[in-house]
């Protein structure tokens, strides 16, 4: 298949006027040109002349469950932060084709760079659901191996991520390799410049990284025309790569895009740029209210674009599942939340010495002496006045 | 004139009047618009004053402070928003390099009126990067003035003086005291924006804290008095400068002193301090200064930070420690 | 006769050039493709279609006298150098054409972002070039007041100036001014985060900044593929704005395209990004050695398409000016190196409390007490041990 | 097996003894291929260990650290040059927001053996941003470690062990050194990367210094015993940790401490050191501990440096006042 950059110089008289009042999300998404679908959002299969998909129906069926599972885990975990249970979480809802489709387009030795809400992501890596819930729950700061599933830790400075990625891209192509590196980021983070610098070193050193940028037309209240005036996929062609926009909310489009992305890079061609454009459904975090600065409609009109939706009524329509199928997904569904929510519940605390633990690999004095003149304090109130313990130290 | 009010809303009502008292202050940040901040410290602003006024920026903190030094040039004032304390990094080599040294690089002729305000300091549960109190990264530097309310009628006052400094001023805000209420007197004529005040007197030993810091101190001198002993507690308000003079007439009279903060004790502001009222004080101590402080460790997971965080009971500790010397 | 480019159509242009070396220029500008040229190297007149200009003898004679006097200072402040004078110096040696061509298409009105090597800049600016040898003599950072030319101050920080033309630029705009902001870079600089984001913050705020990089081909001893493998003009579509490449050797062509750019940013349309082609001649500062990592052939080539002596050529061509004017330029070229070099020697060193200047507007206790105490100190040597004193403090 | 070079030439060694050793060292910077650095540290490096060992990147300092961190993550051992000291800072947030914290939030399951080589320090007569000595701002950020050589024997040793550790290395060396001869044994087994060392015994001050400074006092601890007085002088060698046992030991025979460093004292590392010491020797101190360094300043232009930095008179000055106390 071929890649396509769309790459413009120009003269000043080619400059694009800028909208200075944001019409509703239709309007300014209608005939976006360039966007790959491959499932309309009433759930036809159509064609696009560089990015073909040919999936069985198990295949199919597997995308769907991946999306019903990940979709059920969310919502449990919001469920688990009205608990108490969950300080915080940040979820996915309405992102699940663009992170399953690109997920399932990752090989094992591939490795994935996430942000804090790849948790469909994390799915189709088969990282424990549960270890994604340690920070939110606020006993560790991540804690998993990264290495056993390929799947960093999530990271939560905004686009720092995208050059550790293309780091470790480096190394696959020293290494020869045959594998490619994808490192998640979002709308808001297309304006840090730690994004830019990763593009440029990746395009340098014609690194194997698939930039995957979840456009989900928000960084917290900030709509995307607060991070570019220009569709961000054509950020890519300025830096000597390809870039493309994608249905986000169609899963068989972001599948096909991703894969294609990620053999670009694997064959030794180089970086590449995926915008799937999708939607945050929830708010940002359990924190966020978005009803202060986005309309009802405009969460409505995604809706309409359910990705999960989308999907089952292709299915439906092609009689590629039973009945058996869907109930089978709920049981599955249900079981997972129990596991999730009694492996939550039963999360043990960390010990307080934990505070020093890992803090170097080799060691420290300093960390040695404040670990003992800690530990010394806290025992003085087992031997001592305890009567003042307790009440915070 | 007095009224009752939370530390956020104080900030909230400092930052309307320096925009209706001088055109040419402008609120830049992440979120600060329709939504009013994450911490709603600007709530209400973007509607009052437009968004040429408070403007929601790109994601990018090198970005806002480096063209908030573009606008500082061209005659605004600007005030940004950093969003929490762990985000200020991308943004410190536009703060060191340029904010702090373009007035002197110019030999004077051009000021940088730009305040960073930046919440800072733990015990609201948040998740990595949320909690810290990197202050001592900016004490050290030369060119920025540093200042740290403890609660609504400094938040109210030091941020409208920090807005009309001609100085940069970064401007941590405690955040675990955001919903704190207290009275601010918003006719009073301020004091000196970097003079330390004492909180509350005493004799037996001084407790120097700052921030969120200060309250956990008149705490512990509560519950010290109930205990028989008498602690003075200095706001020290200003960490570049620090008022000296202050700390040291009331370790002449205490013969003692305990530095409090939740940053990393070591090459923290308690250093400088203990370094400093040792020169000064030699023959007055009684005890060596003590640190109550952070560990040299990440600021660790929600579930830690009770213990983790200095309390009551470490800095009382302390105070024992120091008058058993 | 019409003298047309082979890479672009348009409508017929006029032409002061000649037939005979029609296939020449041609042919070098079918190489690069999209490069803005309007004097070829061998001083012949052609036509663009997108930027024309028309200056009388006066103002082409302006040109070659400020490009002239440039090279002239440079060339004294290098001796200077060598001489002890000055710590270090950055010559802008071949690339007089570009500093010349943009510096003189700004208005008075208009603000300007330097690097540390733009003496041609300072000089359309009317900047006292003694002013720029402070910093390079070690006896200030700068220094000088940037509002009485709208000239500011040397900056070394790579590439974060342009994010302060960006935002005073935002000023402009806010300020309803007719004025555009123009902002120097490198090509080196072009890999920098903050440049990156300056290109974000001047797309979102359709800000009035002419993004202005001099592409000398080189960032110290990196080659321009080590900042990336497009040209450079080619990032700014990615951000939603024009940008093009000019012949940063041809001072027409640099003029022409830069009152084109600065005219469109202050015409409401916002940024553009002006990559002027160009060469670093010499070493990157005094203390660079070149001849470690480039060829002698690369710099002859470069000598091949120096930015004055095409310049000449085409006056002397075209009769434009006379003996005398050359022999006045001589005349106050020396004038000129005359002046910089009794100005640098005559520059008096600061006395030693200027330590404590400046670091406060509004000044500090701090700064007060250190001063006082370091006065004291001083002054202990006054009054007493002065057998120590003067062997350094 | 001893020989005599210069402390840039010990680094060299150091170097390209470490890409002989282990095929994963990397070395990634701005001109440290061909060029071989501007300081000719990794000279030679790139013609013989090729453009795959020794890589010139992009002019772009958080991509240089942030893509280190990626090749770490990948199993490499990346030693990055950061051109000068006032450049470090577009890295900054990648250096203290992921690499010195990304040990702790993996629970210790993945290392980050990255060195960043920091020229650092003034007296070289350059223009603004390459004569700084920002060491304190890495050193109050735990997760890092924070080293700087003194002379060439452990430029030499030092940066191999930093290379060797599994942790974050901050590696100052000390620029207006490198041409400085000394002895390097390069078959001698090294002490601990973290160790202060007694570089001058005496007995009636202690002087703490590090990197550039160590010189200066070595110096004024010989003009000191013309004097008749007999000054020791500890290296400190590493900044964090800080070896306090070998600086108690020596302040507990002398009874007296002055520290001595290039950065501004104020928050500085004489601080840490001033209040450690003076907690554990409290009884020891005949005087308070003093400090000798920086102002409160930018660093000057290069005209004022020779004033600006301390010298064998203000160290002298400051051993008189301790003494005098
Ligand atoms: C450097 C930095 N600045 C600010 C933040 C606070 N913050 C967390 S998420 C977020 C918005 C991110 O938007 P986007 O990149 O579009 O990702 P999304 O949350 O939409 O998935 C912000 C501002 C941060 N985490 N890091
Ligand atoms: C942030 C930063 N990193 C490194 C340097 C050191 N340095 C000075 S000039 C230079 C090369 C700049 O190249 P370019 O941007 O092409 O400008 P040129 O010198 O060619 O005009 C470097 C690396 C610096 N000044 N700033
Ligand atoms: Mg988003
Ligand atoms: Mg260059």
């Amino acid at each position: 298949m071929s890649v396509k950059s769309t790459a413009a110089g120009g003269s000043p008289a080619k400059s694009r006027g800028r909208t200075t009042t944001r019409g509703t999300a239709a309007k300014r998404r209608a005939g976006e040109p360039g966007l790959v679908q491959l499932l309309t959002p009433e759930g036809e299969r159509v064609e696009h002349p560089d990015y073909a998909i040919d999936l069985t129906p198990e295949e199919l069926r597997g995308l769907y469950r991946d999306m019903v599972l990940t979709r059920r885990f969310d919502a449990e975990a919001i469920t688990l932060q009205r608990q108490g249970e969950l300080g915080l979480w940040a979820s996915l809802l309405g992102q699940e084709a663009a992170q399953i489709g690109s997920g399932r387009a990752t090989r094992p030795d591939d490795y994935v760079f996430p942000t804090y809400r790849e948790h469909g992501v994390a799915w189709t890596r088969d990282v424990d659901p549960l270890n994604l819930l340690g920070m939110f729950r606020g006993v560790n700061h991540g804690g998993w191996d990264p290495n056993e599933n390929n799947f960093q830790l999530y990271t939560i400075v905004i686009g720092s991520q995208t050059l550790h990625a293309t780091g470790y891209a480096m190394g696959v192509a020293k290494d020869g390799a045959d594998a490619a590196v994808i490192a998640y980021f979002g709308d808001g983070a297309s304006s840090q410049g730690d994004v830019a610098e990763a593009f440029t070193f990746a395009a340098v050193y014609n690194a194997p990284v698939v930039f995957f940028c979840q456009n989900n037309q928000w960084a917290i209240s900030e709509p995307t025309e607060k991070q570019s005036r220009v569709p961000i996929y054509q950020r890519a062609a300025g830096y000597g790569f390809p870039g493309v926009r994608v249905d986000g909310n169609d899963v068989l489009a972001v599948l096909a895009v991703t894969r294609a992305a990620l053999e670009h890079a694997r064959s030794g061609q180089g970086p590449m740029l995926v915008e799937a454009f999708t939607y945050r459904m929830g708010a940002h975090t359990t924190t966020d209210d978005p009803t202060r600065y986005r309309s009802d409609e405009e969460r409505e009109e995604w809706a309409s674009k359910d990705p999960i939706a989308r999907l089952r009524t292709y299915l439906e329509r092609e009689g590629l599942a039973d009945e058996a199928f869907y109930a089978e997904i709920d049981t599955e569904s249900d079981a997972l939340a129990k596991r999730v929510r009694e492996g939550v519940r039963n999360m043990p605390n960390p010990g307080t010495m934990a505070i020093f633990e890992n803090v170097y690999a080799d060691g420290s004095a300093l960390v040695d002496e404040e670990r003992a003149q800690f530990a010394e304090y806290l025992s003085s109130f087992e031997t001592g006045d305890v009567e003042t313990a307790g009440t915070g130290h | 004139m007095t009224q009752t009010m939370a530390v956020a809303k104080a900030l909230n009502e400092s930052l309307r009047k320096a925009l209706e008292n001088d055109p040419k202050v402008l609120i830049m940040g992440e979120d600060v618009g329709k939504l009013g901040g994450v911490f709603r410290i600007t709530d209400g602003l973007y509607k009052d004053f437009g968004e040429g006024r408070v403007i929601d920026t790109p994601l990018a903190e090198s970005g806002i402070v480096g063209t908030a030094i573009g606008l500082a040039l061209r005659g605004y004032r600007p005030v940004v928003e950093i969003q929490f304390d762990g985000f200020v990094f991308p943004a410190y080599d536009q703060i060191v390099t340029q904010l702090a040294k373009m007035h002197a690089r110019a030999l004077g002729k051009i000021k940088l009126p730009v305040v960073i305000r930046i919440p800072y300091g733990g015990g609201i549960g948040a998740v990595e990067h949320h909690s810290e109190s990197p202050e001592a990264l900016f004490a050290h530097v030369p060119g920025l003035k540093v200042v740290s309310p403890s609660n609504s009628s400094d938040a109210y006052w030091m941020l409208q003086q920090a807005i009309e400094c001609d100085d940069p001023v970064i401007f941590f805000e405690p955040k675990r005291r955001y919903w704190d209420k207290g009275e601010v007197d918003v006719a009073a004529l301020p004091g000196d924006l970097h003079r330390a005040v004492v909180a509350q007197q005493g004799t037996d030993v001084t407790l120097a804290a700052y921030g969120p810091m200060v309250k956990v101190c008149l705490e512990a001198a509560a519950a010290a008095a109930n205990e028989g002993r008498s602690l003075e507690v200095v706001d020290l308000r200003s960490l570049s400068p620090i008022d000296f003079d202050t700390i040291e007439a009331s370790v002449r009279r205490t013969g003692r002193l305990v530095v409090v903060h939740e940053a990393p004790v070591f090459y923290g502001a308690g250093a400088e301090i203990a370094a400093r009222i040792t020169e000064r004080c030699f023959y007055h101590l009684e005890a060596p200064v003590l640190r109550v402080g952070g560990f040299h460790a990440p600021y660790p997971p929600a579930r830690l930070e009770e213990e983790y965080l200095p309390g009551l009971d470490r800095v009382l500790d302390a105070v024992d420690r120091a008058l058993a010397f």
